[in-house]
């Protein structure tokens, strides 16, 4: 939660992955198919940055690949998966399943309640659910408190203070002013209770235009800000492109097992950086996600 | 002159039911039915519902399809204002939301429902996605709508969970009242097979869809279960509600719901 | 906290302002020199609605007028006055002197923890401060809570959910959906911790113009909407109109006697409707205050 | 050759001196000679501090000129980004604020301030305005910087305080980390006679005004104190300084704070 003042934080990806320590607590901005921070996911297996504890709301690739690529040591997020489209998300799953990585499953609003907590600066927080519910006994960190007033008795929770938070955005300032499309999902929490924010953004534009369309993570949250275009593909960053149904699909399908996740890690992260991710895609495809806008005909097709 | 509809057709038609007008309602990600179904009720019986659209927290848009993802920004089309996050999760834990979808892989007697893992924990023999924001929102928000698509599999409606991941009307640590939680609990639960209410608490058969046999539904359930004095077939939508449907659903994501067999049940209507 | 679903709520002034019963804690939007509800205020004085107990944060001529009018019983702010500019808030420091009203002050960040509190449904909230000060004296409805974690003990503090919220804009539709600029001060977190709020704009717009510039609170929080052009005066809405230094002087000169009180209310308040007041005021006095956009100069001559 | 400055304009480059460059700083409202300060600060030695204008929360602006109140919009002019309420008061209650400045009508040894009421509560002689958020915020905030320009009257630096609104270095229920409180409390008191530190979290006189002698404050203090051994003059800041006080106030807001008597002390440079 410190605050970050320098004038100028942009810079590689590979300096901004940098800043993550080996077992640290990682929260992961966006959420399900939209704004995944898939550039800095796909830049800390190539630096081989794990033992991550990763924290977060509903979320899909991002923690499927780091968990693919044996970098989680604890999940702790309220969903992982891609809904009724593709189902389970199978890298987490298996891992899970062996035991290879802690799913320390939590909720939506358990985990915005922590968030809150750091940022009050309080040491706990009461929540209204959890209690006689097997979520609670997945965290033995969870305690019990009577309110003064009408002696109801809560489950309290500790805050949740990220070590870093990973968050992409259509456009940012050298400085780190982020502006972000609703919905925001967690991360103006997880940029205020963070130590730090790890920032990519599509396109780094003048202050002035962040400003005017709206800064929602402001500059000194930031630690570091990373021109990275489409850098949150195959998931979408609005108003610049939709996600791409068809990668994950794909990925879904060769991650079925663990050589086929294994093949896919090798060919578009660990074998390429992002430019070489880009190629691999094809602008073709990437042009044809940004295409959502000409007519609400031309967005379903995206999805068909 | 004949017009067929299909069960994943009545079957949001069902849903949209259990909205009444000038509610707050809320189903958040991964439920398409669901969404379906808000937006039938929103234009036809429930004009003035407040609807927060899945993971988008969108107010009241009108989309021009649903999309396969619950937050895609197609889902916001037409909505004046989104809720922030914190927004949405506040108004359902302090009671001001009337209503929520929620779904399980296993849902017990009580409606408890497990979206975490089939087996036990942690090393589950199946770790299921996880439960969003159940956990809480169960406890506090008026009432919960339940449903599943896979009811006939006999591995959905059991006796007891493997991990309760919202709350019913009862877990063995007690009841809602005894764990201070101030919402109604589920009131309705709706399969491909029928709908069940929870007159006491506890699961009661109320309705089948037409083409299924009370037998079938006890084969299907793995609790035992009361049926209700004037058990009968859910009343069938009009040809307008079903066009509905399918104009608010074009790409009919509402299908990817259900097993391929039970896309093939239709119904003249 | 309840919803208020209807799709127009346009009505007049009188209506809106007798949705406040008696004895009722409102909440009053925006604060010191800007977005003051006025025309709500002079409305509730001319409707004779009293014993009230009012809170907010740090405000000025509102808490002033009402205590002037007698129509506080409790008055539960962290700041009533109009800073180094024109000093202390004549009738209400006079009737905190006389204990014709109870001055039950508060800090804007314990108020800002109740009103959470409210929002969040939580029976309590602990804060960080007020151990130790003379605050906590004046609040026996205050208590203790322990962390459960660290052992620390902190003051727990109920939640503050006001009966109505009184909040000016300069633009809404006739829903509710109501733009305001920052500051937003706590409007936003009494729109949500109220029981309603009643609304007053300077003009009813298109629900596209009002969502275009960004709702800040939706319709569903809003009982009422009143148009009241001018109707934060002698407060400021921008970007309508800056405040008026003038007539805030002019009423603190007035107010240092109960008769010059008196006199302002006859005249300003209960002498005329809100087309009489903008009258009285006078179209070039208003006129001139929108002109603080036209240089850096013409806005600092609003205040020589 | 002849420059002359006012005591108002030594006074706000002598605030500007307890800003520290790559700070988070912030004052509130009703505190134009602070406001002067940070500005000041921001032009000169602390380039990179993170301002948080008054009560629009506006950061890093650059007014044209200071309004006499402190949330008009004129002082947000050039800032990208203002602070929701709730993430200023947040920020300072989690202790990422490094200092804030903070007035009272009294001021005790300790450092403990009264802007709430001269007399006793309920019905005082004087209800002064209100603490605004100090009482939370001078428990948490790094460090505070007090003022006063009332020091001359005898009434404000006082043995004790009617009403202890924002909190010192220890009240009569204990000291700071006996009650918990992260905030290093004040640092330094700047009084429109001299400079006062907290060295044992007790007042020490440090520094006078030039015109200002040790006899004259030990008469106007209604508490002993100690004094520095290195007691010695403000430093006198540069014209240059001068000339960008008047800059930043072209309308002397800073002014309002002083009696007239005290508008009237000048000093060569």
């Amino acid at each position: 939660m410190a605050v970050h003042l320098a004038p100028d934080k942009l810079g590689e990806l590979e300096t901004a992955v940098a800043l993550v320590q080996p077992g640290s607590m990682v929260a992961l901005g966006g959420g399900l198919s939209a704004r995944l921070p898939m550039a800095l996911v796909r830049g800390l297996i190539r630096a081989g940055i794990g033992d991550l504890h990763v924290v977060g709301s509903a979320h899909s690739i991002d923690v499927d690949l780091l968990a693919a690529a044996g970098a989680i040591s604890v999940c702790e997020e309220s969903y992982v998966g891609y809904e009724q489209d593709h189902g389970l998300a199978p890298a987490f799953r298996r891992a899970a399943q062996e035991g290879s990585l802690e799913a320390r499953e939590s909720c939506c609003d358990t985990i915005l309640t922590q968030l809150r907590a750091a940022e009050m600066g309080l040491s706990f927080l009461p929540v209204h659910g959890v209690k006689g519910t097997d979520i609670e006994r997945l965290h033995p960190e969870y305690s019990r408190v009577t309110c003064p007033f009408t002696g109801h008795q809560y489950v309290a929770v500790p805050p949740l203070a990220p070590d870093a938070a990973l968050i992409h955005a259509p456009i940012g300032d050298r400085q780190g002013n982020l502006h972000i499309k609703q919905p925001y999902v967690l991360d103006e929490r997880f940029a205020v209770a963070s130590a730090m924010t790890i920032a990519t953004v599509d396109r780094i534009a003048p202050t002035d235009e962040v400003a005017a369309a709206g800064i929602v993570i402001p500059y000194y949250r930031v630690a570091a800000v990373v021109e990275s275009p489409f850098g949150a593909h195959p998931s979408s960053s609005y108003p610049g492109y939709s996600y791409d149904r068809a990668h994950l699909a794909s990925w879904v399908a060769a991650a079925r097992t663990h050589e086929g996740a294994q093949d896919y890690l090798d060919r578009y992260v660990t074998g390429v950086d992002e430019d070489g991710y880009r190629r691999l895609i094809g602008g073709d495809r990437l042009e044809h996600l940004t295409g959502y806008g000409a007519s609400d005909e031309a967005w379903m097709e995206l999805f068909r | 002159m004949s017009y067929r509809a299909g069960l994943d057709e009545l079957f949001v038609v069902e849903l949209a039911r259990t909205i009444r007008d000038a509610e707050v309602v809320f189903h958040g990600f991964g439920s398409p039915c669901a969404t379906v179904a808000m937006h039938h009720a929103k234009r036809t019986h429930a004009p003035h519902a407040l609807l927060i659209e899945g993971a988008t927290y969108a107010v009241n848009p009108s989309p021009a399809f649903i999309a396969p993802s619950s937050n895609d920004h197609s889902l916001k089309r037409g909505s004046a204002y989104s809720m922030r996050f914190e927004e949405a999760f506040d108004m359902s834990v302090r009671g001001d939301m009337d209503l929520m979808f929620l779904s399980g892989i296993q849902i017990d007697p009580h409606g408890n429902t497990n979206v975490t893992a089939v087996g036990a924990m942690p090393n589950p023999k199946v770790k299921l996605g996880g439960g969003g924001g159940g956990c809480n929102m169960s406890a506090t928000i008026g009432r919960l709508t339940l449903w599943t698509t896979n009811h006939r599999s006999g591995r959905c409606l059991v006796e007891e969970c493997d991990f309760i991941t919202d709350i019913g009307h009862r877990t063995p640590e007690g009841t809602r009242s005894e764990l201070g939680y101030p919402g109604g609990g589920p009131d309705v639960l709706v399969t491909e097979m029928g709908v069940f209410d929870y007159p006491e608490g506890r699961a009661r058969l109320r309705r089948l869809f037409p083409d299924v046999t009370l037998e079938e539904v006890t084969a299907a359930t793995g609790f035992e279960f009361a049926v209700a004095p004037d058990l009968a077939p859910v009343q069938t939508p009009s040809r307008d509600q079903i066009d509905l449907v399918r104009a608010i659903d074009p790409l009919g994501v509402r299908r990817r719901e259900f097993r391929p067999a039970e896309l093939e049940r239709s119904f003249s209507l």
